[in-house]
């Protein structure tokens, strides 16, 4: 393994082992703002991450370029979205869970 | 087991958890956005089969404008399905399940999957992989059959396969053309041995580049849809265009009521609003990128059809959709609809009256006829674009519209 | 067992679509029925996208270039199957938006969307209209008895 | 090298596979939004991963046409769920 493999395989781990806590906290976290908190955040890491690793691995400098562009648009697209959907759970008065209780519809 | 059937698997996994809960669950609005995450899934697949153009298709399609128009129609319907005390229907689930083991009893028969002597793998192909559209030689016109072609060998060849080499990665005899293992033609259909960049370069200034269409272009998926399939796929266009004038003429309001009515634009939300005329530009620029670019790589007429379509959708979402009919009016959108069917045929008869058969593409350059297919193509290309991004937005304006009482 | 794993696939097509025909059978809200109408159509354009490849195949678009020209890099899956299903996803969609322009019709005319709400409603007007008829019929009957 | 291609897209799926269950189980409609949303996002990576393992990285169109078309169906579900219309 060459020493530019392994800066990607690094990176790939690191993704995979964000991405894939962002995903558990998703299905374990007891209410809709807990579970924003771990999906919005990991999932902006663990993409770029993985993305920026597999530039390395890549010969030729489009299919480089358009990987880092992909990495831009998500990483303004998937904020705004959480953003979007946090403001309308917001708007439509969605309580956070608190001790002793669930949160969730008004 | 090897890495394709490996994903394969988990990913038909998902998709089949998914499309139980499509079906059991019993808001439509959760349905419809399932919907969405099966399209996605459903588009991995294809794309870890290879199939570029149909995952592009279906991402587009399946999980953008097919989403939108069915929650576009819980606007107007319920959100819930009606609560039943039964929920699980014995007699369909012993029908279907009777329908499903025929069908499964009828797959041992199936050859193996990825097995490289299929009849599908056979029959025809290397004609198909090498530019379809007649015998294209460096020739204008009237294209004579390349030497060695026996006509009446042809004629009477009845499609059977030879031999079957005994090693299945033998991939040197999948490149061998049929019609060659029988003797018809000499191997060559593959690589053109005169292409029209030699007669250029004798002139000294007009090298063509290395990318150049040397008598085929690169996506044989695009080639076989506008050329093997040309008078397919303008009909295809034109059912997608039916679909438009159906659409109008059941859920239109009358002229007389007018187009604008009161709508609830998100303009008012700043990082949204932002965004968004940031994205616009981008998509409708890669749209157009995506339709250009078909015969070179994936994507084509459909795709980028769709993604401009998206651009407008996005546009009348955030900013309303009165702020949409100003910049497309409706008898403009409508007018378009039809411009791109008219400029496939158009395109098909333009070859018909530079003397070549209908939708014979090589006409259109008769000095170089590959740069003539890769033209007829773009233009094919951009008709079918024209006409299904105009229809997916007709077909947005009328779902979202208020119905007059 | 190796015939088992190599059209195990084909099997998970075929419960999609028979997930599709039972909702399209047994879900009475036509919404529903047009989105199980979709699965079903999505399983058989996995059954013929999967006919399309091949071992050690790569996707059916030349990149490799060679001396000037595309050099032919091993074997492709077959390009045809991936032409009539990309035709088909479109028209799918097309047929998709039709399907729910009359669905918005029917929920105009009817008030509801649940197929057997909207039997029930026409057999209830069939039935209207048939005690009307008969009582026209023996109107009709009295009134020849009558001349008679 | 294909190896840790693989093994990414194993463990992709299988976060995946978690956010399948969040959509499915909701229990509130932003709930299932967030997890379409997630979903798509994990979806991009994967189709250029995807490109990786089949040997033909420069496919990579692919992963921008999700990334902008799940955008915007997120946007419609939420205008949907916030406004109750569409335009």
């Amino acid at each position: 393994m060459q020493a530019h493999e392994i800066v990607t395989t690094v990176l790939l781990a690191l993704g995979c082992v964000i991405s894939l806590t962002g995903s558990y906290g998703l299905l374990r976290m007891p209410d809709f703002y807990t579970r924003l908190h771990t999906a919005g955040k990991t999932d902006s890491l663990a993409q770029v991450m993985i993305f920026v690793g597999l530039v390395f691995v890549t010969p030729d400098l489009l299919t480089q370029l358009k990987l880092v562009m992909v990495a831009m648009i998500l990483m303004i697209a998937a904020p705004t979205a959480t953003h979007a959907i946090t403001k309308a759970a917001h708007l439509h008065h969605l309580r956070p869970w608190t001790k002793g209780d669930p949160g969730g519809e008004p | 087991m090897t890495a394709i059937v490996l994903i394969d698997t988990l990913l038909l996994l998902l998709v089949t958890v998914t499309a139980v809960a499509i079906i059991e669950v019993r808001n439509l609005y959760a349905s419809a956005m399932l919907t969405s995450v099966y399209s996605l899934l459903m588009a991995l697949v294809w794309v870890n089969m290879h199939s570029m153009d149909v995952a592009f298709t279906e991402a587009a399609v399946g999980g953008g404008i097919s989403t939108i128009l069915l929650i576009g129609t819980l606007v107007h319907t319920a959100r819930e399905e009606k609560p039943r005390k039964r929920r699980l229907d014995w007699k369909a689930l012993l029908l279907t399940g009777l329908c499903g083991g025929a069908l499964i009893y009828g797959t041992f028969d199936m050859p193996r999957f990825g097995d490289p002597k299929a009849p599908i793998h056979h029959f025809r192909v290397p004609e198909m992989m090498a530019q379809t559209v007649g015998f294209v030689t460096s020739r204008a016109g009237k294209q004579a059959p390349p030497e060695g072609f026996d006509p009446s060998a042809y004629r009477s060849f009845n499609g059977a396969v030879a031999s079957v080499p005994a090693d299945p990665t033998d991939t040197a005899w999948r490149e061998t053309s049929i019609l060659a293992q029988h003797g018809i033609m000499l191997p060559k259909v593959l690589g053109h041995a005169s292409h029209p960049a030699a007669e250029h370069t004798e002139a000294g200034h007009h090298q063509h580049p290395p990318d150049d269409f040397n008598g085929h272009v690169p996506n044989s998926v695009t080639s076989l849809l506008a050329a093997y399939r040309g008078y397919d796929t303008m009909f295809e266009t034109t059912v997608i265009f039916t679909a438009g004038v159906s659409l109008i003429l059941l859920l239109r309001r009358p002229r007389r009521e007018g187009y604008l009515q009161r709508s609830a634009p998100l303009a008012d939300q700043a990082v949204l609003r932002v965004v968004t005329k940031m994205a616009i530009p981008f998509i409708l620029l890669f749209g157009l990128y995506v339709i250009t670019h078909g015969e070179l790589g994936p994507g084509g007429g459909f795709q980028g059809g769709v993604v401009v379509a998206c651009a407008f959708i996005l546009f009348a979402l955030i900013f309303g959709r009165p702020a949409l009919y100003r910049v497309l009016p409706p008898p403009v959108c409508d007018l378009l609809t039809g411009l791109g069917v008219l400029m496939y045929s158009g395109t098909g008869a333009a070859c018909l009256l530079l003397g070549g058969q209908f939708l014979d593409y090589s006409m259109l350059n008769t000095l170089s006829p590959g740069d003539g297919e890769a033209l007829g193509m773009t233009l094919v290309e951009y008709g079918v674009g024209i006409t299904v991004s105009m229809v997916m937005l007709t077909i947005f304006n009328q779902l979202a519209e208020e119905q007059s009482k | 067992m190796t015939d088992v794993l190599g059209i195990y696939n084909y099997w998970i097509y075929v419960v999609l679509m028979m997930i599709g025909l039972y909702g399209v059978i047994a879900k009475p809200n036509l919404i529903k029925q047009a989105i199980a109408l979709g699965l079903f159509q999505t399983g058989i354009f996995l059954y013929y996208i999967s006919m399309a490849v091949i071992d050690g195949g790569t996707a059916p678009i030349w990149t490799t270039i060679e001396d000037g020209a595309q050099k032919f890099q091993g074997p492709y899956d077959n390009p045809l199957p991936h032409v009539l299903i990309l035709t088909a996803i479109v028209v799918s969609v097309s047929v998709l938006a039709v399907a729910l322009a009359l669905i918005i019709n029917i929920k105009r005319s009817y008030g509801t969307i649940e197929a057997d709400e909207i039997e029930r409603m026409d057999h209830e007007d069939r039935l209207s209209e048939f005690r009307a008829g008969q009582a026209l019929d023996a109107a009709d009957d009295a009134e020849a008895h009558h001349h008679a | 090298m294909s190896w840790v291609y693989l093994a990414t897209a194993v463990v992709l799926l299988v976060g995946m596979f978690m956010i399948l269950i969040r959509a499915i189980a909701g229990p509130t409609v932003y709930d299932r939004i967030l997890a379409t949303n997630a979903l798509g996002t994990k979806t991009i990576v994967f189709v250029t991963l995807l490109g990786y393992i089949s040997g033909r990285p420069e496919f990579i169109d692919m992963a921008i046409i999700y990334a902008l078309v799940s955008f915007i169906t997120t946007i419609a579900i939420l205008k949907f769920a916030q406004m109750g219309r569409l335009d």
